[in-house]
C-alpha cells in the first residue's frame, strides 16, 4: 500500500494514499467538526457535498481553506486545524448557518438529539452576530414524515439518501441560492409524491426538518379511555435498538425491559410483532413451496422469482415505479397487519371486546408502517387492523414522558396468544432475515425432513445484494437478498430484463433491514451501530428454544381453532393483500 | 481637401464645435467652398488631447486645437500649404513632432489579435475567413506538427485563460492531454454571464470561425474528437452565427471525420445554458451540460482529469480560443513580445458604464486604466469626474485614482483587491454612491448564488443586508467590521470561485471607499445622493420668502414657519417626498 | 393512477422532442428549451411528461427547472418585456425604467398584465452594454431607453 | 467551393480568394465596386443595423451604382451604433457611426459618388496584426 507524509497540527502522520485529511486528522486522534459529511461505512454510504464548509482546514500555500472532508493527503501538506483563522471561519460559518435557522430548540422535535444544537454548544455560540432574514417554507405533513424546512440547512444528506442509496427520487434541491432547499416536485406535499415513507431521509437529518409524524398523544389517549382495550405488538428490530435511547451500548436487547414498560404504560395485553411474523412465515413460505410446486409441474405462467412483501417501504416503491410487476410479490400481508387482522378477529371474539373497541397499537423501528396502517385495504368499516403506529423513538419519548425508570425495571415476558415467538421472527428485523426464517419452514415443509443446521450462514451479511442456493434436498433454491431500494431497483430490473434466475428474493427498503429502519434511535452516521444491532438479533434468534416458524404451538393452534390452514380462504381474507398502480401515465385531454 | 474636427463628447466639451463654426465660416470667407470640407467626426478616442483636427488627404493631426487657430490652420496648411508645427503632436517619449497620425505611438494602444476579424469579415461567410488565413493554423497542425510541438507552442506563448482565473492555456492543454481516456472533451465556455461584459458575444458573432478552428486545435493536442460550445441562451444570434459556422466548416470537410485526410476527426455540438451564472464555473457548466442543477463540485479533481460524464475535458472561454490560430500562426515569440512579463498578448475589454466611447478594445497586457478610460474610452461622459472602474464584474472589484497609472494584469488587478475578470470594465463617477455598487453587486450575488454551500448562500445574503442597512442609514461602525470579517469569512471558505470572489466588490470599496462608508455611518449621508434615505431637504433661510407653499404642500406636516416667515424642515418627520422642493419657486429647498 | 392533462398534439410534439435529442437525460437542459418554445413555459404536466421520456425523477426535472433563471413555471405575457440588470444598464439608470413600466402597466416584475398582454422581467446583461440602458420586449431590443421613452414601448404594443 | 483536402487545397482557396477581393478592391480595374460593411452584432442590429443594410441594398441598386453590402461582426464602437464602413475603390475604408436612413443617403449621395467625406466619421484607433 502507498503511504503518504503530512504534518497535521504539528504532528507528522502517515497514511494511505487517496486518504482524506479528515480521516487522517481521525487516525491521528483529532476531531475535526463536520455536519453535511455522512459515511456509513459498513453500509458503503457517504454524503460529501462539501457545502456546510464546517469542517474546513488551513493547509500551507493555498489561498483558502479547505474542507477536510473531501480534501486528499499530498505528501508533505502542512495541515492546521485549529488556528484562529480556522477557528473564525468554523465558527462565523456556523453563525451564518444559525442566522437562518429557528431557534426554538426547546420545543423542537429534534431538542437534544439535534446535531446542529450540539455543534452550537461545543463552538461555544452565544449570540449570532450576523442576523437577518430567514428563509421559511410551508410545513408539509404526510401519513409519516414532517417536512419543517424552515429548520433545513442544505446538507444535501435526505437528497442522497432518496436519490442515490433509495433511488426513490422524490427530494431534489430545488430554487438557487438562499431560497434553495429539498423538496419533492412542484413543492408539493409528500404524500403527493411517490415517497414510500422509509424514513431513511429522517434517520440522517441532521436537525428537526424531517421528523416523523408523532402518535404518543393519541397512544395516551387511547390508554387513558376506559371503554377502550388497548393491546400492543413490537417488532423484532425494536428491542435491539431501544436501549440507545437510554444510554445503553448500541446492540443491547432489551426485550424483557420493554415488555416491562410497556404493562406500565398501561397497555392491556403486551403481544409481539414475532408472533405475526411467524404467521407471516406460514403464508409466506406456503406461497412460495406453492409457486414453485406448480413451476415444477410445468406450469410457466407461474410468477417467479417471489419476492418478499413484508416490508411497506418497499411495497409502494413497486406499486409507484414498478408497476407492470406488481403480480410478483407474495401476497402475504406484512407482520404488522397480519397481527392486526388477527387481533382484531381471533383475539378479540377471544376476549369477547367488540372491534371498536379493541386498539391495536404498534412499535416499529419504521415510519413506512404509519402510512401502511392508514392504508384502506387494512381497514373494515372505515376501522382500522392497526390504529396506530409508533416508531421505537416516539416510544422512548413515551417510556420517558410516563415517569418510567427504564433501566430498573425488571425482565418481562409478553402477553400470550400474541406474544409467543420463535427464533424464526426474531431475524425478521435485519437483511435476510425473513428468507432463512422462510427457508427454515419452508425446507422442512418441503422435504419432510428436520433440518441440521439451522443457520443459514449463506444468508446473512451486510452486502447490499447477496446471493445464495439453498438445496433443498436436491432441489437447489436459488435466493437473492437486497437492502436498499437502489439495490432492490437493480435485482427489479434484471427480472424485468429476463436475467434474473432467482427462485425467491428478500427486499428490505431500509439498509441493514429493519435494525436500520428509518423510526430506530439515530445513528448520526456510525454504522458500527447498524452492525450491533444486527449481532443482537442473531444472539436473540440462537437463545430462543423454538427457532422454526411452524414450530410456534400458538401458531399451530390459531391455524387449529380459527384459520385451518396456510392459504386457506379465510387466510386469504385476512392475511393477504394486492397491490395497486400508483404509476402515473400521461393521458390526453 | 477634408478638414476633420472631432465632434465626439470630449472634445464637445472643450470647444470643439465653436472650432467647426469658425473653420466653416472662414473657408466660406476665402472662397473655398468648393475645394475644402469641414467635417465633424466620431471620436478619435484621444480626448485629453482634444479637440483634434486632421486634415485629409495628408494625415496631418494637429492637438489642442482652439476655435481662434482655425485661421492659422485654413491659412498656413490649407492655402500655403506649411504645417502649423506648434499644434503638432509631440510624441512624450523623444519629444518629436509628429505630423502624420500613422506614425503616433497612440494607434499602437489598441491592437486586435482576438478580434482580428471582428468588424473585418462576414461572419457567415467562412471564405471570408479563410482569406483571412483562416483554418491554416488548423492545417498547419495537422499536416506539419505533433500534438505535443502545438502544446509547447502553446505553452512558450504564455496565453492565459481569458475568462477569469489567468490558468496558463498550454498547461491546461498538456494536463488534459496527459490524462489517459478513450473520450475525451474540449469545452467552449461560452456563459458570458458577468454583468457588463460582452467581449465573447461579440468575437462568436463576428468571427466565429476562430472559436471553431482554436477548438480542432485544442482536441488535436489533448486527443479529443468532441467538442462542445456551453452557449448562453440569451445570445440568440451569436447562436445562429455559430450554428452557421459549423455547418460551413463540416461542408468544407474542416470539421467531421478524417479532416483534410490527416485522420483527425473533430466535431462540435451545442449546449445551451438557461441563465445562471455560476455556470461559468467550470465544474457548475459541466454539470449543468450533463443536465443537473449547475451547482459546482470541489476541484481537484480537475476538469481536466475528470469533467464531462467523468471524461478528461479542457475548457476555455471564448477569448482564450480566439487568440488560438494567431499564436499558430505567427509563433509563441511574437505573442510572448506582446503584453508584460507575466501576463501575454492582449485582452479584449467590453468598456462601458460613464465613459463617452462605450465598446469594445483589445489592448496589449500592461496598458495601464489611464490610457484605456481617457484615449481609448474618451473620458467620463458629461465631463464628470471619473471616481472608479469596476473590473472583474461581480467578483472584481473597484478601483480608484490611485490605481489609473498602475498596468493592467492579471497579477497587478489582484493585488489591487480586483480581478482581470472575463473583461468587464465598468466606469463611475461622481454620481455613483460606492457602498450603493457594492450592493448592486451583492445583489447579483444573492441572486446568483446556487445555495450548494453555507458561507455563500447566507454569507451573501448578510452582506447586503448589511449593506442595505448602510444605504438606509441604519448603519453603525460595527456593521462595517461585520462586513470586512464576513467577507473575508465567504472568501476563506465559500466552495467555488463564485463565493470565494464574491466578497470582492465590498471589501475593495471598503479600503478603497473608506471615507464614503464613515459618512454613510457615523454622518449619515451619501455623497452622490444616490442613497435616497440618506438625502436631507432643507430650506435656504436666504431665499425662502415665507410663501408656506412648501409647508401646505408637505403631506407629513413636517414644515413649520409663519407665514413671511423663514420656514424648516424636522427632519425627524420628513419622509423625503420631495415635494417641498417641487412647489418652491425660490429655489429655496435644496438637497444637501 | 395520477392523470397527467395535455393536448394530443401538443403531447406528441413534446415526445417528439425528447425523441430528437435520444431520452438523453444528459440533454435535459436542451430539451427543457424546446418545450418551453412549445408551451411558452414549463408547467407541472410538462416536466412530468420530460421526467418519464428521459427516465429521471419528476424531482429532478423540477430541481432543474427552479435552479436556472431562463425557465418559468408561469406563462408570460403576450409581449414579455425584460430589462437589463446588468451594470452598464444599472449604472444608466435601469432601475428607474422599471419604476415606469411598473407605473405604466401596473404589475411588479415577474407579474402579467390581467388582460395578458404585457409580462415584466429583469434580465442579467444581454451583452448590449453600448446601448445602456435596454429593454427587450420578446426578442427586440430597445437601446438607450429613458423612463419618458417608456410610455412609447408600451404603446407599441398596446394595440 | 468543395471540401478541403490538405493545406495546400487551403491555401488554394485562400489565394483564389484573395485574388477576387483585390480584384474588386483595385481602383485600377474597371469592375472594381464600392465595398460597405454593416456591424450587425447585436448592439449594432437593436440600434437599426438591419434597416440601414436594407436601405444601401436598395437604394444603391436603385441608384444604379455598382456595390457589394455585407455584413459583418462588431466593430467595437458600440457608443455609436449603427455603425457602417465604407470603402470606395483604391481608398482607405472609413467607418460612420449613427448611422440611419437620413445619414445613409447622405453618405450615397455625397461620399460613394463624389467622394466628399460626410459627418461623423470614426477615426479608427486600432492596430491590426497585419501591421504589427
Amino acid at each position: 500500500m502507498e503511504t503518504i507524509k503530512l504534518t497535521i497540527d504539528n504532528k507528522v502522520v502517515e497514511v494511505a494514499k487517496g486518504t482524506t485529511v479528515l480521516k487522517a486528522a481521525k487516525e491521528a486522534g483529532i476531531h475535526i467538526p463536520t455536519l453535511c459529511y455522512l459515511h456509513l461505512h459498513d453500509l458503503n454510504i457517504e454524503n460529501k457535498p462539501a457545502g456546510c464548509r464546517i469542517c474546513v482546514v488551513e493547509i500551507e500555500g493555498r489561498r483558502n481553506l479547505a474542507p477536510s472532508c473531501v480534501t486528499e493527503c499530498l505528501e508533505g501538506m502542512v495541515v492546521s486545524t485549529h488556528n484562529i483563522r480556522v477557528l473564525n471561519a468554523r465558527k462565523t460559518v456556523l453563525e451564518l448557518i444559525l442566522s437562518d435557522h429557528p431557534t426554538d430548540c426547546l420545543i423542537c422535535a429534534k431538542n437534544g438529539n439535534c446535531e446542529l444544537q450540539t455543534m452550537a454548544q461545543e463552538f461555544g455560540i452565544r449570540k449570532i452576530h450576523y442576523e437577518g432574514e430567514q428563509s421559511t417554507y410551508r410545513e408539509d405533513t404526510s401519513p409519516a414524515i414532517i417536512r419543517d424546512i424552515d429548520k433545513c440547512i442544505m446538507c444535501r444528506r435526505c437528497e442522497m439518501m432518496c436519490n442515490e442509496v433509495q433511488t426513490v427520487g422524490v427530494l431534489s434541491a430545488v430554487n438557487r441560492g438562499f431560497m434553495s432547499v429539498v423538496a419533492p416536485a412542484f413543492e408539493r406535499n409528500l404524500d403527493h409524491s411517490e415517497c414510500t415513507y422509509c424514513g431513511q431521509c429522517v434517520a440522517v437529518c441532521p436537525t428537526g426538518a424531517l421528523t416523523e409524524v408523532d402518535h404518543t398523544n393519541n397512544i395516551i389517549r387511547a390508554l387513558a379511555d376506559p371503554t377502550k382495550t388497548v393491546i400492543v405488538q413490537t417488532a423484532p428490530a425494536v428491542r435491539a435498538a431501544l436501549g440507545e435511547e437510554f444510554g445503553m451500548e448500541p446492540g443491547n436487547l432489551v426485550t424483557g425491559k420493554m415488555a416491562a414498560a410497556l404493562r406500565r404504560l398501561g397497555f392491556n395485553y403486551v403481544f409481539d410483532t414475532d408472533f405475526a411474523a411467524d404467521l407471516t412465515i406460514m403464508e409466506e413460505g406456503t406461497e412460495l413451496l406453492d409457486r414453485l410446486g406448480r413451476y415444477l409441474g410445468g406450469d410457466t405462467t407461474v410468477p417467479l422469482p417471489m419476492l418478499t412483501s413484508c416490508c411497506p417501504g418497499w411495497v409502494s416503491f413497486f406499486e409507484h415505479q414498478f408497476p407492470e410487476m406488481r403480480d410478483i410479490p407474495s401476497t402475504a400481508r406484512s407482520p404488522q397487519q397480519m397481527f392486526g387482522a388477527i387481533a382484531k378477529t381471533y383475539f378479540a371474539d377471544k376476549i369477547g371486546v367488540k372491534r371498536e373497541d379493541l386498539v391495536v397499537v404498534s412499535i416499529m423501528p419504521c415510519l413506512a408502517k404509519k402510512y401502511e396502517c392508514q392504508r384502506d385495504e387494512f381497514s373494515t368499516n372505515g376501522n382500522p387492523d392497526v390504529d396506530f403506529s409508533i416508531s421505537t423513538r416516539e416510544l422512548a419519548h413515551l417510556i420517558k414522558q410516563s415517569n418510567i425508570d427504564f433501566d430498573s425495571l425488571p425482565d418481562e415476558d409478553f402477553d400470550n396468544p400474541l406474544g409467543e415467538s420463535t427464533g424464526a421472527a426474531v431475524i425478521f428485523g435485519t437483511t435476510g432475515g425473513v428468507i432463512e426464517a422462510a427457508c427454515r419452514t419452508a425446507y422442512e415443509v418441503h422435504t419432510g425432513k428436520k433440518l441440521e443446521k439451522i443457520d443459514f450462514m449463506e444468508l446473512r451479511g451486510m452486502e447490499y445484494i447477496r446471493e445464495a442456493t439453498i438445496d433443498f434436498n436436491g432441489l437447489p433454491i436459488k435466493i437473492g437478498i437486497a437492502h436498499g431500494l437502489g439495490n432492490a431497483r437493480k435485482l427489479l430490473q434484471d427480472i424485468k430484463d429476463g436475467k434474473s434466475e432467482f427462485h425467491a428474493i428478500e427486499i428490505m427498503a431500509c439498509p441493514g433491514g429493519c435494525i436500520g429502519g428509518g423510526g430506530q434511535p439515530l445513528h448520526h452516521g456510525d454504522s458500527s451501530i447498524i452492525k450491533a444491532r444486527q449481532k443482537a438479533i442473531y444472539r436473540e434468534d440462537a437463545g430462543k428454544t423454538i427457532r422454526k416458524s411452524h414450530e410456534n404451538p400458538f401458531i399451530v393452534k390459531l391455524y387449529e381453532e380459527f384459520l385451518g390452514k396456510p392459504l386457506s380462504e379465510k387466510s386469504h381474507h385476512l392475511l393477504h393483500t394486492h397491490y395497486f398502480d400508483k404509476s402515473k401515465d400521461v393521458t390526453v385531454e | 481637401m477634408h478638414v476633420l474636427v472631432c465632434g465626439g463628447t470630449g472634445c464637445h466639451a472643450s470647444e470643439s464645435e465653436a472650432l467647426l463654426e469658425n473653420l466653416k465660416t472662414i473657408i466660406t470667407d476665402k472662397g473655398l467652398d468648393n475645394e475644402v470640407q469641414v467635417i465633424a467626426t466620431g471620436c478619435f478616442g484621444f480626448c485629453e488631447k482634444g479637440p483634434i483636427v486632421k486634415i485629409m488627404p495628408d494625415n496631418t493631426f494637429y492637438t489642442q486645437v482652439t476655435p481662434a487657430d482655425a485661421r492659422e490652420i485654413i491659412e498656413e496648411h490649407l492655402v500655403k500649404g506649411r504645417k502649423v508645427n506648434r499644434l503638432l503632436y509631440v510624441d512624450p517619449e523623444n519629444k518629436e513632432q509628429i505630423a502624420d497620425s500613422k506614425h503616433m505611438g497612440f494607434y499602437k494602444k489598441q491592437l486586435r489579435i482576438a478580434l482580428r476579424n471582428c468588424g473585418f469579415i462576414d461572419p457567415e461567410n467562412i471564405d471570408e475567413y479563410i482569406a483571412r488565413d483562416g483554418y491554416e493554423a488548423l492545417a498547419k497542425c495537422l499536416t506539419e506538427m505533433t500534438p505535443q510541438q502545438v502544446t509547447e507552442i502553446m505553452k512558450k506563448s504564455g496565453l492565459r485563460g481569458r475568462g477569469g482565473g489567468g490558468f496558463p492555456t498550454g498547461l491546461k492543454w498538456e494536463i488534459t492531454s496527459k490524462s489517459v481516456s478513450d473520450i475525451k472533451y474540449v469545452v467552449c465556455n461560452a456563459d458570458e454571464g458577468d454583468p457588463g461584459a460582452f467581449m465573447d458575444r461579440s468575437i462568436l458573432e463576428g468571427d466565429p470561425h476562430s472559436v471553431i478552428e482554436a477548438m480542432a486545435i485544442c482536441g488535436y493536442c489533448i486527443g479529443a474528437s468532441n467538442g462542445l460550445v456551453y452557449i448562453r441562451a440569451e445570445y440568440p444570434l451569436a447562436i445562429d452565427r455559430l450554428k452557421t459556422a459549423i455547418a460551413q466548416a463540416r461542408n468544407y470537410g474542416l470539421l467531421g471525420n478524417d479532416i483534410m485526410g490527416t485522420g483527425f476527426s473533430f466535431d462540435i455540438e451545442l449546449r445551451y445554458g438557461a441563465g445562471a451564472f455560476v455556470c461559468g464555473e467550470e465544474t457548475a457548466l459541466i454539470h449543468s451540460m450533463e443536465g443537473l442543477r449547475g451547482e459546482p463540485t470541489v476541484k481537484p479533481p480537475f476538469p481536466s482529469v475528470s469533467g464531462y460524464y467523468g471524461k478528461p475535458t479542457n475548457v476555455n472561454n471564448v477569448e482564450t480560443f480566439a487568440n488560438v490560430p494567431v499564436i499558430i500562426n505567427k509563433g509563441a515569440d511574437w505573442f510572448a513580445s506582446i503584453g508584460t512579463e507575466k501576463s501575454k498578448g492582449t485582452k479584449v475589454f467590453a468598456l462601458a458604464g460613464k465613459i463617452n466611447n462605450v465598446g469594445l478594445i483589445e489592448v496589449p497586457m500592461g496598458t495601464t486604466l489611464r490610457e484605456v478610460i481617457y484615449e481609448i474610452g474618451g473620458g467620463i461622459k458629461d465631463g464628470k469626474k471619473f471616481k472608479a472602474v469596476q473590473t472583474g464584474g461581480p467578483s472584481g472589484g473597484c478601483l480608484t485614482e490611485k490605481h489609473l497609472d498602475s498596468p493592467i494584469d492579471y497579477d497587478n488587478l489582484i493585488a489591487a483587491g480586483s480581478m482581470m475578470g472575463s473583461g468587464g470594465m465598468i466606469v463611475m463617477d461622481e454620481d455613483d454612491c460606492m457602498v450603493s455598487i457594492a450592493k448592486f453587486y451583492l445583489d447579483f450575488t444573492v441572486e446568483e448564488s446556487c445555495g450548494k454551500c453555507a458561507p455563500c448562500r447566507i454569507g451573501n445574503k448578510r452582506l447586503y443586508e448589511i449593506l442595505d442597512k448602510l444605504t438606509q442609514g441604519n448603519g453603525t461602525r460595527e456593521d462595517i467590521d461585520s462586513l470586512r470579517n464576513l467577507g473575508n469569512v465567504i472568501k476563506d471558505t465559500a466552495l467555488c470561485g463564485l463565493g470565494q470572489t464574491s466578497p470582492n466588490p465590498v471589501l475593495s470599496t471598503i479600503e478603497n471607499f473608506w471615507d464614503e462608508y464613515i459618512e454613510h455611518v457615523t454622518e449619515k449621508k451619501c455623497r452622490s445622493g444616490q442613497c435616497k434615505s440618506l438625502l436631507q431637504y432643507v430650506i435656504d433661510a436666504e431665499n425662502c420668502v415665507g410663501c408656506t407653499a412648501c409647508a401646505r404642500n408637505c403631506p407629513v406636516n413636517a414644515i413649520s414657519g409663519e407665514r413671511k416667515g423663514i420656514h424648516v424642515i424636522d427632519q425627524a418627520t420628513c419622509i423625503k417626498c420631495g415635494a417641498c422642493l417641487e412647489k418652491c419657486k425660490f429655489n429655496a429647498v435644496l438637497i444637501k | 393512477m395520477a392523470i397527467i392533462k395535455l393536448s394530443e398534439s401538443k403531447l406528441n410534439e413534446l415526445r417528439d422532442v425528447c425523441k430528437s435529442f435520444n431520452n438523453d437525460k444528459g440533454e435535459l437542459i436542451n430539451v427543457l428549451h424546446k418545450a418551453q418554445g412549445i408551451f411558452g413555459y414549463l408547467p407541472a404536466e410538462v416536466q412530468e411528461v420530460i421526467a418519464k421520456e428521459l427516465s429521471i425523477s419528476v424531482a429532478h426535472v423540477y430541481g432543474v427547472v427552479t435552479f436556472y433563471s431562463f425557465f418559468t413555471m408561469l406563462p408570460k405575457g403576450e409581449h414579455p418585456v425584460s430589462i437589463c440588470l446588468g451594470t452598464a444598464c444599472y449604472v444608466r439608470g435601469a432601475e428607474k425604467v422599471i419604476d415606469e413600466f411598473k407605473r405604466i402597466l401596473n404589475i411588479g416584475v415577474g407579474e402579467t398584465t390581467p388582460d395578458g398582454k404585457f409580462s415584466l422581467a429583469c434580465l442579467r446583461c444581454v451583452g448590449a452594454c453600448g446601448l445602456a440602458p435596454v429593454v427587450l420586449v420578446g426578442e427586440k431590443v430597445y437601446g438607450r431607453v429613458a423612463p419618458d421613452g417608456v410610455k412609447d414601448i408600451v404603446a407599441e404594443y398596446a394595440k | 467551393m468543395g471540401e478541403v483536402k490538405s493545406l495546400a487545397d487551403l491555401r488554394k482557396i485562400k489565394e483564389d480568394l484573395r485574388a477576387k477581393m483585390s480584384l474588386r478592391e483595385n481602383s485600377n480595374n474597371p469592375e472594381s465596386l464600392v465595398q460597405i460593411k454593416v456591424a450587425m452584432a447585436t448592439c449594432g442590429i437593436a440600434s437599426g443595423a438591419k434597416q440601414v443594410m436594407d436601405f444601401f441594398i436598395e437604394e444603391l441598386e436603385k441608384r444604379n451604382i455598382q456595390a457589394v453590402v455585407t455584413q459583418t461582426g462588431c466593430m467595437g464602437y458600440c457608443f455609436a451604433e449603427p455603425t457602417v464602413e465604407v470603402t470606395l475603390p483604391g481608398k482607405d475604408p472609413v467607418v460612420y457611426g449613427y448611422v440611419d436612413a437620413a445619414k445613409a443617403d447622405n453618405i450615397i449621395e455625397k461620399y460613394i459618388k463624389n467622394g466628399e467625406l460626410v459627418d461623423g466619421i470614426i477615426p479608427v484607433n486600432y492596430e491590426t496584426i497585419e501591421k504589427n
